[in-house]
């Protein structure tokens, strides 16, 4: 994150051009996770599941926009002289406050309205562009809790587990923070901010909000499994805006990261389905489409940090370990429902250590004459040192978002703000929390078992 | 008046119009149910969760037949609906007390 | 709409591919739309719904090829000498022509194949960006004839308020005519040209048309709200072209556009949400769905004028309000089937008005070197001027549009070729109108009921 | 196709970025005909259908990295001194080998690392473009063999027919081999290299693999009509990137292609849905649809070469032809199920001829500068030179295409692995390959009829 | 006992509905069925491929009655599903020899 | 030979099917249904517009058994399906003339 200092900005349009466009992927990447999730669960509380992801958007834009941004990307406020610290100073580090209606960044008298290489991006940009990371990180730990989350809950939850959670981890990890800074763990565009953060809140939940009724023995089969398939497509399409968008600027490196983002995710669908058949099952959709989300995650930190047939590798590891990973929670005996944990935080844990191991200095990247802080890893002769910082970084993210995620969580719980009753679970959800149902079931014609009234006094 | 009420294996359902049609039975009603019994389901898995699905699907057909006409149309509507595979299903016979064609109002065999 | 002189154009590709991407995001919110339309329709007549949407891009491409564009954004033609006109001259104001054949422009002969600041956009771009806002905005007015209208109808009236009402208007906002030059209404990206002219039409031809059997005493439930979901997580996509798209270039405008777009949007799902919840309802996945696209909507004419705390509000008073104007229909007692009305034409005139309430200088372009002709808001200290021209703008558009959809609904009704027969509406306009049906509904097996014989002799 | 020199690589962030963007839009294709096939199938092996497509991404994008790149866009092998080749030699010219882990181009030591005019973009955003070129290539084939094929037959097909035909037949067309080179064969985007090249496979396959049970007498109706649409709608929109991308950079040609594309495109869904009028049916929406794909085909070749209203025209008439040409089938007695010939090779024919015929100086591009080897089509004054080469390389792709997968086929067949049984084919593929269900049937509650057993010995 | 069963078209489900209710009707359970007889179907047209519907939807309506009811109740029925059009559909009686209401236990009239 | 006939809470199938099960029933055709009675349904909201929900997902069950077993039958489906909360549903038996297995032509006891 670069911020401009008084040069006059001309703005590269392809620069910005394509950051414009990423954060545009990134955020449909949201209503793709909506269909992911919403078609493997059943269909008496899809929409929850949906608006538990569609309501992360609204919420968290706003609370961005408010004081997320001056946190995340304000100056770090360090915790001594030459360790760097957990949160921004919520200004621009020029005496400019970012908090509230000071969000308005004067694009017309910088010091703070341009950054990038030659102050050629407006810093607004960049500041959307974050702005949709943190929007699907809050709805990514959704699926940890279907079919027995209380809206208000949910709510409630995204709220404070953003400001307590994402906020810090995301500063620390990009922010100029501890973990990127002094520590120097690697997260290219965020297995650790993004993935291992949200999937240790999943499964925080999962076990706060306890089983639904009738798991681990009872059926909870996808309701629509072209619904899972098109959450897939969309958040593969959108992945390229998250991953070699977070380069910001448009040059070897965004080629570096697009390719390996495609190469990564083929392979982790194909290791997927592989484990599937080797375990003596079939191939199938929802095994594809998982596989290429643990591909999409996998490659996350890493794909501007190794070369593609690195990627390929990573990605058919990652789908094949990802395809076991998801039989955890059976082991952990919590109710992740749609597989947060098995998923994000397992690829994300192999994402980042794969840095350590794999990090390549031909990527050009790590060492680039700007100063690479990152070390090649460890079967690239660089040694333990970048693996080592990886540890440290991803168990940190883990440790501090499962905490955050289980006080929260019992907090509310507590206050009987977050567990629906069993009726409401077994009548399903939408009608209960929502007063609406997916689909018509039952349709003799216009004029069957209704009767529509306006409301507001018709 | 009878009904003929017989469960089938959804394929079939188009062997079993012909056949009553052949006979002159040129109404009937048929809904989608799920049958459960010797014949076994087969295995779905999503995400290693393994799935048992032991109610398969169905058809079910009801007819009013004319009670002299039982014999035959029970006879027709199982050779019709037999392939000598498990799971081919049921056929039943119903006394009915009467019954009323909507549109006119005529009851009993002229409701038909 | 800048037009080239005789200057050698120097291809901007930064600003060209962002118009180019623009185009493509704006024509993939008519599908969007399609499904937003279909999901909240019953599923006897979705087809028919969704096929008002498709053969709005198929219909509504090619005259605008051939016309639309050459009266909207042709010359202006002068009322006299110092009021601007109702539509273009059909030329480039360079004696060529843009009609039929000769929309082919000389791309290698300037001087109109190139447009923006140095001549750095081909014209052809934005011809077609400015194609894909003709398409959508006709397929906006299906949504208030839900259920009833018989296809040629459709078509017939498309072409024909396409004709007298788009392109007359585009041209009186966009293309130098009366309302943008004249009057001073300010209108970035359509609230007027688009939504208040498409909701004001949708009035129309809801009257025009009658009530559906059975309104509103009988349920007219959304028969697949995940579809309703999905449209409007497409059209969120797609908007960002629409209103980022609409600077054209790629500067510090199109940033702040890009995100006032994504504020307004949150603020207005969260405003309806937050509303159906003090109505004592709950917030519902239709809700949030509808508030997006009202504040996409009330967003759309403001986003290049605001600041993002003021979008935010925006779209949160927005979001809230046409909550409540989706009741007004019962009052006037019109079957405005998909909320139109409420949706757009309220939405738009709140966008609208909150220009002349709140537009501010600091977003740098109301006066840019470059010479605004647009006051700030009444409650920024620039009086009441512009919130009068708003007001004049919005109300001038309403009724053009209104009056040339009655007459030309009424028109298409009386040669009975506009309205449906009762059993087409009992049995669906699907087997009616279309001869074919949205879902396999009794599947037994291949052979059932049904024989396939090919067409064409076969 | 151009590779790099010994000159230092300055990046056009606008065409990079532009050329990413496509890449991506070209990815979201093979999802979206996933939809669009999916949608047209039957119920009980839409996901077999869907997998099918999924699978041609996992696959092909890893062998395009590791060889199909190397073959295609390695130096051309010659035949003799004058004639251009079959196939690539693997490097890229400069004695740099592309296969394998060599895939990795060094981009920070040139000379391969940049490509484009002035080395202005990575040849990895040029590798990957056109590796979602193969993946829906080798994508849209499964459409005529739907409710058959078994998925392990199929994979292997796919990477057979892949390495047989698409790699030679793109390195004959683009890579500067017999056809594009020798032959002087015009195909801007793949009307021969994509769609010819698809279609012939597909009704070899066909062929190959007999009929489902009860064709053609009995019901295949599409069991989900919005699905097609919603295919038609990503596929449209991703095709932008596909045509417009295929320029590479950003230009004027570029800006004629996007153009061409949408009235091509929206030509021929009106072409389709009049034919349907005409031939005493309904405009329907599955009509609207497989019109707007069969225009996407048909402008594919020709995008940059004609003027927008012969590409209106052009797909007035593809739309119109396709309409009929699916009847096709039956005349043939090959249960070609989704109408990949009737669709994909009809129209890659009319779209490759119309070039012949309608070819145009007026398009810059053949005739520009920098040397253009075809010629102005038949009606345009350029005789019938170019027509000839049209003809000739359409029939030698088409032959080319058909034989390969006949062979293939037929052989994969023999030896038992790409027919599925009859009973696999009356209950459904999606059970029997891939042991799932697309929708929920029968939810009577939590607990019925199953019970979860983790896998890995839970 | 007698359960009387009515195969209607869907938009009369209403009428049927309040006739009961306005009898004092208050229970029964309805079904999505496709009924085939003499009312045609219409024709679907994909990509040129003709299909004739010939299963057309239909309601099933079971109602548990009082025996001493059946006539008034299959009048009713029978008078609010008529539309007067072919394939108004079906209104049928059977006996039934016990019923039972599962939440109570209750057994004949009080089941009701 | 008799058909029992039950229509229950969805949740309460599984109950239902193992209580069957226990006592060798082991067969049943099992369809979705929508009752209407007592029971409330429950209200959505679409933009403002209030629909209330009357008609309630419902199980139907039909087994056919042996009469001697009928008391049994029932006493086991009603206990099973019971929650003790209005909807639970009713179960009533029906007399049938004759039972024919489709793919041996079994009759009678023999064909279940
Ligand atoms: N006792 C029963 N009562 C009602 N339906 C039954 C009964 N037994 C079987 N069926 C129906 O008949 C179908 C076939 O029965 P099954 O036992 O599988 O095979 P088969 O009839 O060939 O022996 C079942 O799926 C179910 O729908
Ligand atoms: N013999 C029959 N057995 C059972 N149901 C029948 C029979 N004949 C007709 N039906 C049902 O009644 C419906 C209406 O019958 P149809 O012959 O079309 O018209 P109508 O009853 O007006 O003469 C059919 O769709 C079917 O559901
Ligand atoms: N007279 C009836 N005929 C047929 N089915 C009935 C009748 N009354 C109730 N039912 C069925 O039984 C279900 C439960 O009935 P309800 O009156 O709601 O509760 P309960 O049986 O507990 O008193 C209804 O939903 C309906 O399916």
């Amino acid at each position: 994150m670069f911020l401009a200092e008084d040069v006059p900005p001309v703005i590269d349009t392809g620069h910005t051009s394509w950051l414009l466009v990423s954060s545009a992927l990134v955020l449909l990447m949201t209503p793709g996770l909506a269909f992911f999730y919403g078609g493997l669960n059943r269909s008496k509380s899809v929409l929850n599941m949906m608006m538990m992801s569609f309501s992360s958007i609204g919420l968290i834009s706003i609370l961005w926009l408010f004081y997320g941004w001056a946190g995340a990307f304000g100056k770090d406020i360090p915790l001594n002289g030459s360790t760097a610290g957990f949160i921004g100073n919520f200004t621009d580090g020029h005496g400019h406050s970012y908090l509230g209606t000071n969000t308005y960044f004067d694009l017309f008298g910088y010091p703070n309205g341009f950054a990038g290489p030659n102050h050629s991006i407006p810093t607004y940009v960049i500041m959307v562009f974050q702005m949709m990371f943190a929007i699907i990180t809050v709805a990514l730990i959704s699926g940890g809790i279907a079919d027995r989350a209380k809206f208000i809950g949910w709510l409630l939850f995204a709220a404070g587990w953003f400001t307590l959670a994402y906020v810090p981890i995301a500063h620390m990890v990009w922010g100029g923070g501890l973990l990127g800074t002094t520590i120097g763990e690697a997260d290219f565009a965020g297995g650790s901010a993004v993935h291992i953060n949200a999937g240790a809140a999943a499964l925080a939940l999962a076990i706060v909000l306890g089983r639904r009724v009738g798991w681990p023995r009872a059926a909870f089969k996808p309701h629509n499994v072209p619904f899972v398939a098109l959450g897939a497509g969309l958040l593969w399409f959108g992945w390229f805006g998250f991953n070699a968008g977070s380069e910001q600027t448009v040059d070897a490196t965004t080629a570096v990261a697009f390719v390996n983002t495609q190469v990564a995710t083929a392979g982790a669908m194909l290791g997927w389905i592989i484990v599937e058949w080797i375990k003596g099952g079939k191939p199938s959709l929802v095994g594809a489409s998982s596989g290429a989300v643990a591909g999409l995650v996998a490659i996350t930190p890493a794909c501007a940090f190794v070369e593609p047939w690195s990627a390929a590798l990573l990605g058919l590891v990652a789908g094949g370990l990802c395809c076991l990973a998801v039989a955890l929670k059976y082991l952990l005996r919590a109710d992740d429902s749609l597989d947060v944990f098995g998923v994000h935080f397992v690829g994300g844990w192999i994402g980042c250590l794969w840095i350590g191991l794999f990090a390549s200095a031909k990527s050009g990247w790590l060492f680039a004459p700007d100063g690479g802080v990152f070390h090649e890893g460890l079967f690239r002769g660089g040694g333990a040192t970048q693996l080592i910082a990886q540890l440290e970084g991803a168990a940190i993210v883990s440790a501090w978002s499962f905490v955050v995620a289980l006080v929260l969580g019992y907090a509310l719980r507590l206050l009987g703000l977050f567990k629906a009753k069993e009726t409401a679970q077994l009548e399903g959800l939408d009608a209960h929390e929502h007063q609406e149902s997916a689909y018509e079931t039952f349709t003799p014609g216009e004029s069957v078992g209704a009767g529509a009234h306006a409301a507001a006094g018709v | 008046m009878k009904l003929v009420t017989a469960v089938i294996k959804p394929h079939q359902l188009d062997a079993v119009k012909e056949a009553l049609h052949a006979m002159g039975v040129s109404g009937m009603t048929v809904s989608e149910v799920q049958g459960y019994g010797r014949q076994k389901g087969h295995t779905e898995v999503y995400r290693g969760a393994e799935y048992t699905v032991e109610f398969l699907p169905k058809i079910r057909i009801d007819v009013l037949i004319d009670e002299l006409d039982v014999d035959k149309v029970v006879e027709a509507v199982v050779s019709a609906s037999c392939t000598g595979k498990i799971g081919d299903g049921k056929v039943w016979v119903t006394s009915i007390d009467e019954v009323v064609r909507v549109r006119t109002g005529e009851r009993g065999l002229d409701a038909l």
